[in-house]
């Protein structure tokens, strides 16, 4: 399994926070936006400035994921 | 002390984590909700988010190059999450050094890097009920 | 606010003094008493001073020049005259504008400003009962 | 009349912070001064350093004096 987090507009449009999806043992990162965006078109125009993370670290989105990975798709920041 | 609330900021409590017999200057920034008007539209609030583990190891990443570059001057740091109403500040910065021309980089420096580095989030609040996320200028 | 007082000071009377509706960020900057150490004495207290006429009429210019120069920026300050001990704050400054480049730079003018021209003097209190005192660099 | 207002280590050294003086028709800041500095000798070495102000207004030690000013003398400033 793999646990998504979704923060801001992107936890707006996927209508949650979080959400458990099975480990493709090929899966990076790029590959579960795009099965995101299959399922809600909105975040396309998001994919631009949206940043991941895994286990609280930054990564590109070629990043392979291994099991249990906490992945995080992260807005543009606006704090202050 | 460098955290994340959901409470009302407590701008005494994040200045008296700086202080010691070595400061001769605190420099403190408070960024405040400001009824921010668009010409139809004017901001009532704003509502925050952040991804607490991230930022806050972001904010440990700011007070460490903090101590490094600025003399050893010490920070403190706390950002609201929730909904803040316009006059309310969003954030605190305080810092404190020997002498006031570190306080005040350091504090500059510490907000700069909060706004463009921190993964929390902002959501204005409009008068005519509407909402929309805002990104910070890169 | 623009005042010198034998009171110790009141920070968040002096920021609520610069809030208002416009405003999206204030600069707050505390001068603090340090235990100054020269190796074999150390600072105790200070002990001000003030032509108060003259430090109130430069406080005003420093006010009016800050708003001129900031964009409109607003600015409270407070000086505080007689002991100070090591620990408190001896002057208060905040400044509030719409962003906080402008906050930032008021603050820091401001002070730089008083520092020099403003009619105050400061008398050291050392640890071996000596006293003296000392003029800010030029 | 003249009044004359001291600060910090000048009224130290002349253990008052006020005292009025009689005017004379020729005065200026320098000669009041002067006057001090006999009767005060370690006023000399603070001269360079010392400004003066006449009601409020600093003005330099040409400055010619009227009746009822107030003279400020005053050392280099150390506020903040």
């Amino acid at each position: 399994m793999i646990h998504l987090a979704f923060f801001a507009r992107i936890a707006e449009i996927c209508g949650t926070s979080e959400r458990t999806i099975a480990l493709d043992p090929a899966a990076n990162i790029a590959m579960v936006w795009d099965t995101l965006e299959q399922e809600f078109p909105a975040l396309q125009a998001m994919r631009p400035s949206t940043r991941a993370a895994v286990n609280g670290s930054l990564v590109s989105f070629e990043h392979r994921l291994a099991a249990d990975d906490e992945v995080a798709f992260l807005p543009p920041v606006g704090g202050g | 002390m460098l955290a994340i609330t959901d409470e009302p900021l407590d701008i005494l409590a994040v200045r008296a984590a700086v202080l010691d017999k070595t400061c001769g200057g605190v420099a403190l920034f408070e960024g405040i909700v400001r009824a921010d008007d668009d010409g139809t539209r004017c901001v009532v609030a704003l509502e925050y988010e952040a991804h607490h583990s991230m930022a806050i190891a972001e904010f440990e990443r700011i007070a460490r190059d903090v101590h490094v570059r600025f003399s050893g001057a010490r920070i403190a740091m706390v950002h609201r999450i929730g909904r803040v109403r316009v006059g309310e500040p969003a954030v605190v910065v305080a810092v404190a050094a020997a002498h006031r021309e570190q306080a005040f980089l350091g504090c500059r420096y510490a907000i700069d890097e909060l706004k463009m580095h921190a993964q929390i989030w902002k959501k204005e609040h409009f008068s005519d009920g509407s909402a929309d996320w805002r990104a910070n200028d890169a």
